[in-house]
């Protein structure tokens, strides 16, 4: 069975206030501990050979002169591991191969992009471990290689797998393809549609990949024992979905693998897959030694999932008067060295913030010789965002429509059927469009070179499985232990503020943390914004058990009846109008009798938690233009996003912020450049360029609450939405400041300032 | 594995020593901020590391005959903090402090800028511009040359095995003078120059320009100074056309590559936006003093 | 092989380490010393996880030789708080909302500490160049602005 | 008999079939006609499919009940980062 817990409003003591989060003293102190912070006794150092090509056949790897290395434990290649048959993995519920998964942590019958692991050696200091990497000798067929993504579906391209026929294509190709799978989101009849229209609008985009950028490299630490139990410490947002990958491609026992998440430090959605955790492992079970691995930033660009990158076209035809009768899109998706991009996000998130009768969306999904991808907030939905919101934008010009009451026009709103599947619910699309345009900002003056955008995003949130426990400790503390790993946004604050909300006791006697896999059963990634939502549900499932029992435990004690005894404010209470008065008890008094009246009152919940409420948000931002020399300022950002509820305002301004620094940063200056060779030439962050504290305004922020219908207090996920506009409103924006109409990303100073030479002599694309 | 040594010689005369004795094998450690990356990443392999800010001489700021000799081991952040030094050439400082961080800035010196031999090292069109000259020691003695004769293309200088860049010598202001150094980098802060323009000029009393020198950093395999775009300076009052010439002049001798920091097209454009920005910051200057 | 042995001061405590010639004063604090508060994030210097003070100056440790260290006085994240009193900047990055994932913070406060020092009354633009050669990438750096001027007001008394 | 609909991207995988009505009375009861009715479903039966049942949206649910009466859908399984 599946849980939805259904929303009571009611008055509320801690939910919606700023308490300090639970890690703040530790992260200001530098106290807490994140992955490269662990040490075990007699730890080796494991470090990894890489590929310097971008395509090659692996013909031999010869690893005994660095065997012979004075200090070299271990060194594992391909033979130390087990090849895999194609098999979507069912444990972990990512769509992922595990026959994919396998080539990817440790390169096979070929290296698919500069970068990707070939050796790994285990060594008793880092000096030893990087000069026995040197004596690994490997011998390589170069291979053609292909980079871009419309180069790679062509017919001619170089084929990255030879196994690997276009899915989704009737009847089925007999030939292979990078392009690993087709997929058709349609509905009505898209013909008949743009007949309707008047104006019709059709472009082509292009975006580079961009990586997620979270400052902490992936490390690990691992420790086999003689009797096969491991031990892996990782910085992970999902330490379950870690387990179950790693004793799938080492064929080990689940049970057997203890696995504890770390401090992460950062990972918007970087960190669901594995990478150095089953070498860190397999070098351990070798030289029987704990193993630590950590990343340099190079490695972490040249071999971590950044996402796609991507060429989307946009058709949108609309009334005179402003209604959008058809809509069609082309979706070309990097996924990168393997199969698996998120394209199939992408898809369904391209025009589901208005009602279209007529749509139809095309996505593909395109291996390249590139690092495969991996989930970046709101996978794939910022880049045909990008598209879609900047024909919206042109339309409405063309128009003379304000747009955002273009949008207004045609908002998606509660009953409103999507082309993807299912009618959307309440959600506060249209509150967020409304409180844009009456914001303070969407009216204030501008100067010269400088120009306003809007653009808009959807983004579905999503439940899944999740379990919590919580213990009433002897003084009637709380310790709540959750499965949702806190991927920073604080939600170990949120779930405390519920649980000490339905407890009716103060915040700082609830103390969350994150339990290991051996202390909860299986969850889900925090991924899909779901770890306040579901995390959430599950936290205060497991409160109203234990307050179930407490109540219980309190009827025994008074010898009442259990209907009579109520729970408010953190006290057993005689329920108003029960049959028997009685002493009230409190929590603390409780818990000190709980050992000698039956022992300790714990709740605990299991769920498969659905019901996540999709996030809207609009976003209104100002630029200035440099016309000499290209440079785009932001001068002013608002963001409106209805967040269901904001459990702690706070830490939602943090993620609305953060989200679209890191869309701004998306929009102007990150991008990959690589070599004719196919190698990556800007592997650190001196030349990719994630935004630096004087690139960017303060961002303001308009919390709308909606609430989910489906959640005890309301949440949606919050994380996400807030990437999605940010290019598409940056390139609205520059076209009204500038008259220039961007569609490729980024819009660094170069683009800007060929784009603005082109429009002065007349050669500007319509 | 061969073992990496590290010295700290307390006088050019040891380290010249020791410089002599590691056949090619050694490499100078000032501010450390391009050679502990360029290590760690494996692109170069000494087996001798030469720490040289023990040496007084590679330490120590001096004002002389009205002209400033400093040490080219000098941090970057002590020379912005010396006022006085600050003070007379504000070009000179513009280009240095845009090396880096603030925390980059507390390690990284002039005299690694300059034999790094980047050619979007920051600090080095403001210097040549400023007419700045090295002093350099080596087995055969000592030398004096102007700072644009030692990088010779990317990571190439023209100084001879054993040589050590000692200090570097400004000379003597006229009245009437300002410097300026300005670059384009894609963020606020942080990048390498896509292109960098140092302008020094001097006026004479009737507000006319008399002398200039006009560097650009990023356009070329090294600092490329540029008379035409100084000439188109001199005897103007640096006016809208003197500057609209000053601007054609610099774009028109640039020779730069398309890369990851920008493309050809882009640093031609902009050299000359950056080269009258900076005229026009040093005319400022000039004016005030 | 023969390693350096390196007497230096850390948050005023005398301290002795053995090191090789190419470990960097971060590797000598995080796997001698065993102080991983302090944060590598690249190695290269752009990024400021790694921010220490040496004889009072903000630098990146990644970018400065174990061995150079020799004599100095080095101050680290674990230094800040006076025994059980955190620092203003501690406190008003809490009571901001000023971190999330914690991997820069160190960092940041370590500079914004550095800043103040040089500039008690800094304006949101000069905050926002002074910590530029910090990264973070979860705050939009929004409320890391807030708090470090919201610091400075309660240092100046003001 | 209950309502079912499929979402136009696993028409590949029904031969072109999205609307049929079946007698099930769970996600997992329809998951196992489906895989028999239609093989090419299967791996995404197993792994990448969300269902809708009168409007509320499930993900991996085999338990949850289906009513005579419901109208069902299915479509592609949303994840994120």
């Amino acid at each position: 069975m599946s849980t939805m817990v259904k929303y009571e409003e009611k008055p509320l003591k801690v939910v919606g206030t700023r308490p300090i989060r639970p890690d703040g003293v530790d992260k200001v102190t530098g106290r807490a501990r994140f992955a490269a912070d662990y040490s075990l006794p007699g730890q080796l150092i494991g470090k990894v050979l890489r590929s310097p090509h971008a395509h090659a056949r692996l013909k031999s790897i010869d690893t005994s002169a660095a065997l012979a290395l004075p200090g070299v434990k271990a060194v594992v290649t391909r033979d130390d591991f087990a090849d895999m048959a194609s098999e979507f993995a069912a444990s972990g519920e990512l769509t992922i191969n595990f026959r994919d998964v396998t080539r990817n942590m440790m390169a096979r019958e070929k290296v698919f992009y500069d970068g990707h692991p070939v050796a790994a050696v285990a060594a008793t200091s880092e000096s030893i471990a990087r000069a026995a990497l040197k004596l690994i000798k490997v011998e390589y067929e170069v291979l053609p290689h292909v980079i871009d993504v419309v180069e790679a579906m062509k017919a001619d391209a170089p084929i990255l797998h030879e196994q690997q026929f276009t899915d989704g294509v009737t009847p089925k190709p007999d030939k292979p393809s990078n392009i690993a799978k087709r997929m058709v989101f349609a509905r009505g009849d898209l013909e008949a549609g743009f007949k309707q229209a008047d104006l019709i609008i059709e472009h082509e985009f292009n975006t580079k990949p961009v990586h997620q950028g979270y400052i902490e490299p992936q490390a690990c630490l691992a420790s086999y024992s003689e009797d096969g139990q491991v031990e892996l410490w990782t910085g992970t947002q999902g330490h379950f979905v870690f387990r179950a990958q790693c004793a799938k491609v080492l064929q080990m026992d689940t049970g057997k693998l203890r696995v504890t998440p770390t401090e992460l430090g950062g990972g918007f959605g970087g960190k669901n897959n594995i990478y150095g955790e089953p070498l860190a492992i397999a070098l351990s079970r070798k030289s029987q030694r704990p193993v630590k691995m950590v990343m340099t930033r190079e490695e972490v660009f040249r071999a971590t999932g950044p996402t796609s990158g991507a060429n989307v076209k946009v058709k949108i035809g609309c009334t005179k008067d402003g209604r959008i009768v058809a809509a069609e899109a082309e979706l070309n998706f990097q996924a990168g060295a393997f199969a698996g991009s998120s394209v199939g996000m992408a898809c369904p998130c391209t025009f589901t913030r208005y009602d279209i009768d007529n749509v139809r969306v095309v996505g593909h999904d395109v291996t390249v010789n590139r690092p495969k991808v991996a989930a970046y907030r709101a996978p794939g939905a910022p880049i045909i965002v990008f598209g879609v919101e900047s024909v919206i934008d042109e339309l409405a010009k063309a128009l003379a429509i304000d747009p955002i009451e273009f949008r207004l026009k045609n908002a998606a709103k509660e009953g409103t059927q999507t082309y993807y599947g299912p009618k959307l619910g309440p959600i506060g699309y249209i509150e967020t469009l409304t409180k844009a345009k009456a914001h303070p900002h969407y009216r204030a003056p501008l100067g010269p070179n400088q120009g306003r955008g809007v653009a808009t995003g959807f983004w579905f949130n999503i439940g899944m499985e999740t379990s919590s426990r919580l213990n009433v400790n002897e003084d009637g503390t709380v310790t709540l232990i959750m499965g949702t790993v806190d991927v920073a946004g604080g939600s170990r604050a949120s779930m405390a503020m519920m649980v000490a909300e339905e407890f009716g006791i103060a915040y700082d006697r609830v103390r969350p943390v994150i339990g290991d896999t051996n202390a909860l059963g299986f969850n889900f990634i925090t991924a899909g914004s779901r770890g306040t939502f579901a995390g959430g549900m599950a936290a205060v499932l497991s409160a109203r058990e234990a307050i179930g029992k407490l109540r219980q435990r309190v009827a025994q004690i008074r010898e009442v009846a259990l209907e009579d005894v109520l729970w408010k404010d953190g006290v057993a209470q005689p329920a108003p109008g029960g049959a028997k008065q009685f002493a009230p008890m409190t929590l603390a008094e409780i818990a000190r009798m709980a050992g000698k009246t039956g022992g300790s009152i714990s709740g605990q919940s299991e769920i498969n938690a659905q019901g996540a409420g999709p996030g809207f948000c609009t976003h209104i931002v100002d630029v200035e233009v440099d016309k000499q020399t290209g440079a785009v300022k932001i001068l002013r950002y608002t963001i409106v996003q209805d967040v269901g509820k904001a459990i702690h305002p706070a830490y939602v301004e943090g993620q609305m912020q953060g989200a679209a620094v890191q869309g701004i940063g998306w929009s102007l200056n990150e991008e990959y450049f690589y070599g004719a060779d196919g190698v990556l030439q800007n592997p650190g962050f001196l030349d990719y360029r994630v935004p630096v504290a004087s690139d960017v305004p303060f961002i303001d922020t308009v919390i709308v609450e909606v609430p989910n219908p489906n959640h005890p207090y309301g949440v949606r996920g919050c994380g996400e939405v807030s990437i999605i506009p940010p290019i598409a409103a940056i390139s609205n924006a520059i076209n009204n400041a500038v008259g220039i109409r961007l569609r490729n990303q980024p819009m660094s100073p170069p683009a800007v300032l060929k784009a603005l030479g082109e429009a002065a002599s007349g050669k500007t694309k319509s | 594995m061969n073992e990496l040594r590290y010295e700290a010689p307390k006088t050019l005369k040891a380290a010249l020593a020791l410089l002599a004795g590691a056949n090619g094998s050694a490499r100078m450690l000032a501010g450390g901020t391009d050679l502990v990356i360029q290590m760690r990443s494996g692109r170069i392999e000494p087996e001798l590391l030469l720490d040289l800010k023990s040496i007084p001489e590679m330490m120590t700021i001096v004002s002389k005959n009205g002209g400033y000799r400093f040490g080219a081991a000098v941090s970057c952040m002590d020379l912005i903090e010396h006022e006085a030094f600050a003070k007379a050439w504000p070009g000179v400082i513009d280009g240095i402090k845009l090396i880096g961080s603030i925390q980059v800035k507390a390690r990284a010196s002039v005299g690694g800028n300059l034999c790094n031999a980047s050619p979007a090292a920051d600090s080095v069109p403001a210097l040549i511009a400023a007419g700045a000259r090295v002093s350099i020691l080596g087995p055969n003695g000592k030398r004096e040359v102007p700072v644009e004769e030692i990088p010779i293309g990317p990571g190439k200088t023209s100084l001879a095995p054993g040589e050590i860049v000692v200090s570097i010598l400004l000379p003597k202001r006229p009245a009437h003078s300002g410097d300026a150094y300005l670059r384009f980098t894609p963020r606020t802060e942080m990048d390498i120059a896509v292109v960098g323009a140092g302008v020094n000029l001097t006026l004479d009393g009737r507000g006319k320009c008399r002398q200039a020198r006009v560097c650009l950093g990023a356009v070329a395999d090294r600092a490329l100074l540029v008379p035409e775009a100084a000439a188109a300076l001199i005897g103007t009052k640096v006016d809208a056309a003197a500057l609209e010439r000053l601007a054609a002049a610099a774009s028109a001798a640039c020779r730069p590559i398309d890369d990851k920091r920008g493309t050809r097209e882009f640093r031609i454009k902009v050299a000359g936006v950056m080269a009258r920005r900076a005229a026009e910051l040093a005319l400022t200057r000039a004016r005030g003093n | 092989m023969a390693k350096h042995r390196v007497s230096a001061t850390v948050n005023g405590d005398a301290v002795e380490f053995l090191c090789e010639t190419q470990q960097t004063l971060l590797d000598v604090l995080r796997d001698e010393l065993h102080l991983t508060g302090t944060k590598e994030g690249c190695g290269t210097g752009d990024c400021g996880a790694c921010s220490v003070t040496v004889e009072g100056r903000l630098m990146c440790s990644c970018l400065m030789l174990g061995v150079e260290a020799a004599g100095k006085s080095i101050q680290t994240i674990e230094g800040m708080a006076q025994g059980e009193a955190l620092h203003p900047l501690q406190r008003k990055f809490l009571e901001h909302a000023a971190l999330q994932c914690g991997v820069c913070t160190p960092g940041f406060l370590i500079a914004a500490r550095s800043l103040l020092e040089r500039n008690p009354d800094p304006s949101e633009e000069e905050v926002r160049y002074g910590l530029a050669g910090n990264l973070c990438r979860c705050t939009g750096y929004h409320k890391i602005v807030e708090a470090v001027l919201d610091a400075a007001r309660e240092m100046r008394g003001a | 008999m209950a309502r079912i609909s499929l979402s136009n991207e696993l028409k590949p995988y029904t031969g072109g079939a999205t609307r049929l009505a079946l007698d099930v009375a769970s996600v997992r009861q329809l998951f196992e006609v489906l895989g028999e009715q239609y093989p090419d479903l299967c791996p995404y039966l197993e792994t990448g499919i969300a269902v809708a049942i009168d409007g509320e949206i499930y993900q991996d649910a085999l338990l949850q009940p289906i009513r005579g009466d419901s109208d069902v859908l299915l479509f592609t399984k949303i994840a994120g980062g």
